[in-house]
Order: C-alpha cells, then structure tokens, then sequence
C-alpha cells in the first residue's frame, strides 16, 4: 500500500560530489520490498516548490524501519532536501511504482547491473536481494569523474565491480558502455538504470536477452492520475496505447516501451 | 443539516469540493487513499471521441509555487470512458462531472450527447479553453460568439446541465462568460490554465515538448480569484470556482469571491488527501468565522456585509 | 569588450539590467545601497502631468510567490519629475527611460513631450498597460487599434525612441505588438502585471482597497516568458522582458525567449542589492553556459541552434 | 545606514500566546539607537512567502550587538519565523524608518507610553532609554486577555504600569483607553503605538498636547522607493501631499497625518 508520512531523518551524509545519502526512519518502510521502486518528496511545507521529487530507494533497512535514499542535490528541491539534518521530518509519498523483478534471476544465475550516475541507487538494494538469494552479481558503474563516485566499494563487497568515468579519473575512461565492449560479460540477466542513450545502448547491443531497464520522466502525481509521465509502448510506437513510468513502471523489461 | 451542503443545477452535493478536470484522472489511483463517495463531485479527465496519446513528454515543468502541463488531453476516447471509467465509477454515489472535449463542434456534440447518459454523469463540463491542444480547445473559449454557439448546440443534446469551463487567457472574461450564459449554460467552471512556458537554462529550450503549457497551482489563486469576482457579479448562473486552492481558508476565499463550489486540481499531485481534508476541517472554520453554512460566504466579497440566512440542508 | 554590452534604440547598456518603472522610484532610495551607475538604466516611476496621490491603502498584499499592487500611479506630477527628480539623476551617467502615464491621449502626449527633452532621459516607456487606474492605462493596452494610435502621437512629439510597455491581460499580445510597431514603437517591453485579487479570510472583503491590483513577481514569470516567446517571433523591434526576475538565471531565460534586455521589479523589494548582484554573476553565469556575449542567448528559445555569434562590443 | 545581514539567532522563546521573543546578533544592531525603528524581515531564503515583514526592535543591546523582537505569530511568515532555532541565520533589513523621538522629553518629564498587543514591543526600548535619561514613565498595556500578556512586568520595572484586557482576565476590564479615563494620569508627552482605533482616540483625548504615534502600514520595499505605505498630511487631507510610514515614520507627531 502507498502511505504519505512524515518520516524522520536517521543520517544525511554527503557522499561524493553533490551526491548525498539520506537515510529516513518510517512506518512506510514496512511497505517496501522490491529493489527500484521511488518514493515522491515534499522537500518543504509550503508552495515553493511545489511539486514532489521521485527519487529511487538504494537500500531497506526493514528491521530497522529505515530507507535509504541517494540523490543528486542540483535544483532547488534537491538542494533544499540536502539541508535536512537528523531528527527533521520528511513528506514521503511512498514507494511507488514497480521495480525490477528479482524472481527473474534464480539462485547460480549470473545477473548483470548496470548503472549511470544517480541511476546507480536503486541498483544498491537489488545487489544486496541478488546476492542474498544466491545470484551472482556483476556491477558496472559509470560517472563523470573520481569525484563524483559513489558505492563502489558497497558493490564491489556484493560483486565484481567496473567503474567507467568520462574523465578516465577513476576506472575506465568512457562510458559504462566502454567497460561492457571492452570485456565479455556473460550474464543471464541485465538490469540497468541511467541515462537514455545509455538504455538504448544496452536495448541494443543486448536484444533478444532477458533485460529490465528503470527510467526517469519528469512527473506531476507520481501515482498514475495526471498522465505526465507516459511513454508509448513498443508494439504501438505512434498509437495511443501508453504506459506510465510512475504507475507501470519505472522498470521495464526491455522492448517494452519506446525509450 | 450538513453546512457544508450545496444545490447546483443537476448536482446536489454533500459538500462543495471535487478534484478538477485532469487532475485526478478517473479516479482509481485516488481511491487506495480515501473512499471517493467522501467528495462532493469528481470531475473526471477530459473526453473525447477517439482515444488520444497527448502531446510528447516533458509534459509537466515547475515554476514558482506553480506547474505548468501540456498533457494534450490524453485519454481512452468516450467508449472507453463510459464502459470502463464510468462504470468503475458507479460503485460510489458521488456525482460525476464529465469533461467534454474535442477538435471541432462535431466532437464536442458528439461527447455530450452520449456521455450525458450515462448514469452517474450528472452533469458536463464543457472545456473550450484548454490551451494545449493545437486545433479547437482554447479557440472556442476566446470568441464570445463561437463559445455561445458551442454552448447551444451542446445543450441540445446534452441529458444533464451543462457548465462551460472558461478560459483565462481572455482580454474580458465577463464577455465570455455573458455569451455562455445567454447560450443556456446552467453554469460556469473556471478558471482553465494561463498560458505559459519555461526554458531550460542549458539548452535554451522549452522544457515542455508542447513548448507552452497552463499554468496551474497556488500562483494563479489570485487571477482566479479576480476572474470569479468579476464574473459572477454580472451572472446569474452558479460558478464552480478552480486556481490554486490548496486549503479549506481558499475554498472560502473562492466563496467570498462569488463561487458556489470549489475544485482541486493540482494541489492533489502534491498531497493526495488534500480533498477530503479540505473537507474535514471545512466545518470548524466556517464556525470559528461565525457562519452556520457555507453558502454564506458566498459573494461576500462583493454583497452587502449582512448576515446572509441560506436555505440550510 | 564587455560580454554584457548591448544597444538598443536610444540606449547604449553597459549591461542589460535594469529596475523596472514603480519598483525603485526615482532611484533616491536605493542609492544608499549602491552606486546606480552599476545598473544598466533606471525605469522610473510613471509620471503623470499632474501630482496623483494615487489608490487609498492598503494598496500591497501578498501571494503565493508574487505579490498585487494598486498603487495608482501615485507621483509627483511632470513638473517635480522634471525639476527635482530627473535633475537628481543627473548626477548618474546611467540613461533614464521615462514611464509615461495618463488617464487621457493627451495627458500622454504632455508628459511623453516635456519629458523627452531632460538630458538624461533616452527613452520613454508608454504605459498603455496599467491595470490600476479606472480611466486610461489599460484600455489603451487591450485595444490594438488605440494602441497603435496612442504611439503615433507619442512618437510625434517624442525626442527620443519610445519603447511601449504592453499589457498581459489580453487574448492576443501578439496582435497588440504588431499594432504598436505599426505605429513606430522603437522597442517593446513587456509585461506589466496581471490582474489579480486577494480577499480577507476574516471580513470576505479584497484586502486591497482597490479592491484588484496587479499581480507580480516569481508567480508570473512563466507567463512573461511565454509572451515575449510569442512576441519576439512576430516584431522586429527589441523587448525589454521584465516578470519575476529574480536571477542571473532568471535574465539568461528572458534573453532565451526573445528580450534583449531585463528589467527587476518586485524582486527589490525583496533583496535591495538584487540588481548589482545579478549583473555581477550573469558574465561568469555566461562563461559557465558557453556564451562569449549575452546576445548570444537572445530568441535561443526559438532560433536554430547555431552558435550564435554577436556584434561583440 | 540601512544594512542588510544575515543575523544568527541568539534565543528564540514563545512568552505569550503565539508571541514570540527572538533575539539576533549581527553588526547591523551598530546602527541602532533611536527606539520604534523596525527591521524589515525575509524569513526564508525562497519565494514564498515573498515579502519581508516589517518588525520593531523591541530591545537593543549594543555591547553585545544584541537586538529582540517581540511579534506575533500568525501569518505564514511569522509562523516560519517562529521556527528559528538557536544558530539559525535571519535576513534582516534594516533599522528602518524614524522612531520615537526621545528628546522630546527632558529629565524630570514624565512620558506616558501607551501600547496594544504588538503594539507594545517598540515602547519597550523607548521606556529603557527614557528613564535611563531619569524620565519617569507610565506605562498602559492592554491585551486580549491575560494568556495574551507579556512584559508587564519589565515595564513594571520600569515605572507605573496598569495593565487592561478585553475579557477582564488580568488588570482592567477593557481597553487601555479604559484605564486612562478612569485615572487621570499627566503626563509631559505621550507615546504610543497600537491599532488605529487606540491612535485615533489617544489623537482626540490629548489633542493639542505633545504626543508622538507609531503606525502599520502594509509594505513592500520598507525603504520608501514603492508607495505602497502612504498616508495622506493632516493639512492637505485629500490633496496629492503625503507621508511614507516606512521612512517618513513610521512614528508622527499626533496630527501630522490621516490616521
Ligand atoms: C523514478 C525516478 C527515480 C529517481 N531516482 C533518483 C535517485 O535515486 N537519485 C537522484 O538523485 N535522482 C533520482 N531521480 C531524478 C530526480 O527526480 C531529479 O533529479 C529531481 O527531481 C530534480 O529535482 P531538483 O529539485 O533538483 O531540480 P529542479 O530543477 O528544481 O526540478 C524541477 C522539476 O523538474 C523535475 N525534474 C528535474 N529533473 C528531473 C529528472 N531527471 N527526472 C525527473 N524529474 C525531474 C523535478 O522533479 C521538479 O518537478 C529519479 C527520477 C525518477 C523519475
Ligand atoms: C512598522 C511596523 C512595525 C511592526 N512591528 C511589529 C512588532 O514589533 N511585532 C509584531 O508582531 N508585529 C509588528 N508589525 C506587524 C507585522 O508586520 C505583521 O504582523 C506581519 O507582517 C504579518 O506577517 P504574517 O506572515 O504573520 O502574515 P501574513 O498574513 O502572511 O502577511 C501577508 C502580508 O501582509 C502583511 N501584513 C499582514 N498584517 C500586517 C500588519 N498588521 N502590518 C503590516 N503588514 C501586515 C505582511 O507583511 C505580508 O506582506 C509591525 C508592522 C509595521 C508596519
Ligand atoms: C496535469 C493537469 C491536467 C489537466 N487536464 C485538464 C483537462 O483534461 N480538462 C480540463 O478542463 N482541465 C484540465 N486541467 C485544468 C484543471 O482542471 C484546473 O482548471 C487548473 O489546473 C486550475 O486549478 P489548480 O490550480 O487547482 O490546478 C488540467 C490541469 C493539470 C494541472
Ligand atoms: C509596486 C509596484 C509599482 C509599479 N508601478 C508601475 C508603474 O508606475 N509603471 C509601470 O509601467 N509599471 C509599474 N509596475 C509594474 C512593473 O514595472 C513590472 O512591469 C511588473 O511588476 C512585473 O515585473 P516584476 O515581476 O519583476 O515586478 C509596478 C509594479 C509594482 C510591483
Ligand atoms: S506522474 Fe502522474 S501519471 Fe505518472
Ligand atoms: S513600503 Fe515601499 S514606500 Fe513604504
């Protein structure tokens, strides 16, 4: 069920560049399970701004009710959310959405995980529920540089690990798609989240293969009410069938919709 | 003898707040957060004959202590609407207000006549002023002349009363809202979205695909608030006032300034229980401002400061 | 070689940033925060033949991001204009552009006559668009032809180039542009405030005794932004965008849309150094985004997306 | 010199109902001096709310570059402003206008101030600086009710105080124009400030004798450029002649304007 609470921040810690890692304490948090699904913040109370932020969960912390969230801080709301300090309270609308289907990866399968920037989060909690179930898991992560790097090293403690960056500071220099042509991965099954021409990247070069991809449109409600969020689905490209990223997604299995 | 009770042409509403056109969809998502018979009315998405996609995405971009959307008036087209939405819909009692949409008058009528029989469409809302569609929609809501006819020949074949959703983006709204009225509407719905647009700062481009989209949300509430003001002095039909109300204390100001019930569109997307708490607190402040029904407020803004006495339910 | 330098007809900026007319009033008050030789030009406060008292109070209320006014034109007539406040100035190299206000053509054509010949003023700014005043003002912004009109005279006995500032509470700002060009407007600026109302939770009654005001400030820049997008793309002659500008960010969006200078209004009140401090971020803010001069951003919205290059000063 | 600081919150206490004692350090309280000048008070960095709200300086303490305020919280602004913690940082324009001129009253004078609601605090500073100058001070406070009071008893240890609510829960039952028919108090010079009706009768019961008004206006700028704060002169009544609260005032000598 979607429950709307003030939750209460447990920790924020800035972790790299801009990025910061915000962990909240709520009763919500008894509704979460599946890796990638989102949570819609209110960073504050008043009518500026005003609308909800969708941002991934990275990591469930059950027992302890808590959430982890990683984000970006850049536009205003992020910025302002960056501000909170332990014991302030946070609007969650939450989680949302349908996240990556772990039951399609089976105990000594081999999964592979890739993410670009903050597309990287929610990768974090689907490592962790892999791994737990016996899966293998084989991480690639790409960001623009050594200081904008984060959770390496918590997915390298899950997998191997690659990280690409685009000023070659840390890791391969390039694209996450730089680390993929350089060496043979072989994996049963690939789960990604980040930028567009990155998902296509991977739609391509890994067609015919069992592949979940997670996106990001700019959102109104983030429950499937306001229609904002919609992209149209691959076997009626110009048609008016539709699928909504907040409600329907914000994971698909590759193919599914037009990126 | 609820204060909150309100007679309209064709609706009789338990309390005189509903979801806006478009922002709640058909209902279904909002209905995991509260039981739906709890509001006054729903107005359902906009409706037209064949099924839409809407314009591409970015379809929504924020501005200060606003949104503006160009959706394109996506949804399932009227067979669609009535076999699956409204009969989805029939499970509560709450009135629903069908938001009646198109390209040109043939669609229009053609949405009317048949979405007015429904059983649950108690009343339509006729939207000539949507600002995100390239053909019709908005055009018919800036021409007193061609808002007035649409209003006729849609009240000819319509089964329910008909309120005409007036658009902002007018030099005179009162004009507009005269030539409604003398076309027969029953009532009047307003305010649609103020046109505009925001640019990205990388790009230099709009951030919306549609480029220009309405303006919703609290910044509008006062262009709204004039609008009502303005209009419902020089009408004798009830108005269904919209534009950035987000609490009980602006459904009143939309009552003072001469609206007969109140919509909520945007402020849904930021807390989807924003109605029926509007709801719940709208009797203790009626009474903390000394009013024993809320058809009091009415037009205070421009009436005489007597006590006004209402018909109470 | 300045990255901010721009021209126009009649005003040579060493920066385009200026204070928008009724916001900073002859420029006295803020020169105990900066020297006003920083600031691009001064729009000073409308001028009217005769001293006005202007609106009763309260004339101010607040709204979600933005703010209405109903001053009223309060000044202290063209003779103390001339004699005690634009003499004043004179000890500024900056250029003063006249806001020329009236209730009639010919109190228009007075001021715009007599105060075209102070030294320091280089342009006026016709104020066709004032939503404040019963008689004038805004009629002359929403009827095209009285527009066009009211520039031809005004630029007959003008020394110096008139820019006309238009009026948002139109179904077609474009129409009215095209109007006034017609009648040899040197330049637009644009836009004035919408029409707006706040009501009192308590009483029912407007909060402004004006009962209406003009709406300002964040909550109306996506409207400006979408008008001078529109506009630009239809008239050849320059638009000095004004709406909400808050920023550097704030200036580059106005120059993407189609202006080729930006005026602060509200936001002065909020932050008096708002002017310095925007004109000293936008050459970094430029650099940032790849700019060599800030023309280069002018109509990015609409352009092709070459790598414009301008006239660089 | 009008400045603009961001101030650091020194104490923020709740002392009445929904009235609020907030002390700030900045450099900006160097410019104060006069009593019954105000700040002009931005109470969130974004924009909403947008305007700065207009607040005297109740109190100012130079050595410690100290100065409190005493409002009401009400409105959003001054509800956020209520939420201000210790160490919290407060954008403060200002001091603002003209204030009470102290040396209208000479030692040995006695100054009666009289105050309604938040009316009151401004008269504080005043009372100090008065009978630091060894000028006897009467003060009449009146209230909504005795929940409503606050700082009777600093001003009691200042000089005579009497005390009045409307519900007749603590000192006279009524307004503070009730105490001063009832005791015929004399004073050299008369201070006040509080709602207009108090002002409008204070005017007409001490007409011809030397009194000295604090008003409210609602403001925009605070400094005079925008007009929103006028109020027309007592000898061109319905003429174009006029005075800005904000830098003209806000404090006039009783019969200079229209109250
Ligand atoms: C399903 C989903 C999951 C996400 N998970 C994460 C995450 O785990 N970590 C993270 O850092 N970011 C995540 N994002 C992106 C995040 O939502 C945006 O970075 C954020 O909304 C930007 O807000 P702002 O206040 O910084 O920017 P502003 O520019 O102030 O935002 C203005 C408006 O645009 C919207 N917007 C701006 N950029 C984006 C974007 N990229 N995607 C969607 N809306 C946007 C905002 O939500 C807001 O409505 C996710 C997005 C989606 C759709
Ligand atoms: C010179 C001066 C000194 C003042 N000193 C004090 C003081 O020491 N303590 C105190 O509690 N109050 C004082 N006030 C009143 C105080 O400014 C208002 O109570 C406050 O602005 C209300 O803001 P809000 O956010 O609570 O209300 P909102 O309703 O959110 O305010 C909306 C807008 O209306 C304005 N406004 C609302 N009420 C008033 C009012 N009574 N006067 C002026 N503007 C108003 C606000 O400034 C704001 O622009 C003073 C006012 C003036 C003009
Ligand atoms: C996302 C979105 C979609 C909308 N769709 C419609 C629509 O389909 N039909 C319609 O008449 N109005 C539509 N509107 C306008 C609203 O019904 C309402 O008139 C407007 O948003 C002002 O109210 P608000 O400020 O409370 O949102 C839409 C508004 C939004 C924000
Ligand atoms: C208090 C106030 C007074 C104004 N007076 C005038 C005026 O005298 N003449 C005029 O042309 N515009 C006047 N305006 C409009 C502004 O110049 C400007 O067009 C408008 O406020 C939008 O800009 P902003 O959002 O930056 O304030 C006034 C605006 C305000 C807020
Ligand atoms: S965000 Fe509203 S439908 Fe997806
Ligand atoms: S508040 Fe602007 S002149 Fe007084």
């Amino acid at each position: 069920m979607i429950k709307n609470e003030i939750c209460t921040v447990v920790s924020q810690e800035q972790i790299a560049d801009s990025i910061f890692e915000l962990t909240l304490k709520g009763e919500l948090v008894s509704e979460m399970s599946q890796p990638g699904r989102f949570v819609h913040v209110k960073v504050t109370a008043g009518a500026e701004p005003l609308l909800r932020r969708p941002i991934s969960v990275a990591n469930i912390n059950p027992s302890e009710s808590q959430f982890t969230m990683i984000y970006r801080a850049e536009g205003r709301g992020t910025q302002l959310l960056a501000e909170k300090k332990p014991g302030d309270g946070v609007d969650i609308l939450g989680p949302l959405g349908n996240g990556f289907p772990v039951e399609e990866a089976e105990a000594g399968d081999t999964a592979l995980l890739v993410g670009g920037g903050i597309g990287i989060p929610p990768l974090y909690e689907l490592a962790k529920q892999l791994t737990a179930k016996g899966i293998k898991i084989i991480a690639v992560l790409g960001f623009q540089s050594a200081s904008a790097a984060f959770y390496e090293k918590e997915f390298a403690q899950l997998g191997e690990t690659y990280v690409a960056t685009i000023d070659g500071s840390l890791g391969t220099k390039g694209f996450v798609t730089n680390v993929l042509t350089s060496r043979s991965i072989l994996a049963d099954v690939l789960y990604a989240c980040g930028p567009i021409p990155m998902l296509k990247a991977l739609e391509t070069s890994h067609k015919g293969q069992k592949a979940f991809l997670s996106l990001e449109k700019r959102m109104g409600c983030g429950i499937g009410a306001c229609f904002a969020c919609v992209c149209h689905t691959a076997e009626d490209p110009e048609g008016h069938s539709y699928k909504k990223v907040c409600s329907d997604g914000p994971v698909f299995r590759a193919g599914e919709v037009i990126l | 003898m609820s204060m909150l009770q309100v007679e309209l042409p064709g609706l009789s509403l338990k309390n005189p707040v509903m979801p806006a056109s478009g922002c709640f969809g058909f209902g279904r998502e909002y209905s995991q957060f509260y039981d739906l018979n709890r509001l006054g009315a729903i107005m359902i998405k906009a409706t037209t004959p064949e099924p839409r996609f809407g314009n591409p995405t970015p379809r929504v971009a924020e501005t200060p202590a606003g949104m503006l959307n160009a959706i394109g008036l996506q949804n399932p087209g009227l067979k669609k609407v009535l076999g699956e939405e409204l009969t989805w819909l029939e499970q509560f009692e709450t009135p629903i207000i069908a938001n009646v949409a198109g390209s040109t008058e043939t669609d229009y009528i053609e949405v009317a006549r048949e979405i007015s029989k429904a059983p649950n469409v108690h009343a339509l809302e006729l939207n000539i002023s949507c600002p995100n569609v390239k053909t019709g929609g908005i055009a018919f809501g800036t021409v007193p002349e061609m808002a007035k006819e649409l209003t006729m020949k849609v009240k000819a074949v319509s089964q329910v009363p008909v309120y005409v959703k007036l658009s902002p983006n007018v030099t005179n709204i009162v004009e507009v809202a005269k030539a409604v009225e003398a076309g027969g509407a029953d009532g009047l719905t307003m305010i649609n979205t103020l046109l505009g647009m925001r640019l990205d700062l990388k790009t230099g481009k709009p951030i919306l695909a549609n480029k220009t989209g309405g303006l919703s949300g609290p910044s509008i509430k006062p262009v709204a608030t004039r609008m009502i003001h303005d209009v419902s002095q020089q009408v004798s039909i009830p108005i269904i006032g919209m534009g950035g109300v987000q609490s009980a204390e602006d459904v009143i100001e939309f009552f003072y300034a001469g609206a007969s019930a109140v919509a909520v569109g945007t402020a849904n997307f930021v807390d989807p229980l924003v109605c029926p708490n509007i709801i719940d607190r709208l009797p203790a402040l009626l009474t903390e401002l000394g009013f024993g029904h809320i058809s009091e407020c009415m037009g205070r803004s421009w009436k005489a400061n007597e006590k006004l006495t209402y018909n109470r339910a």
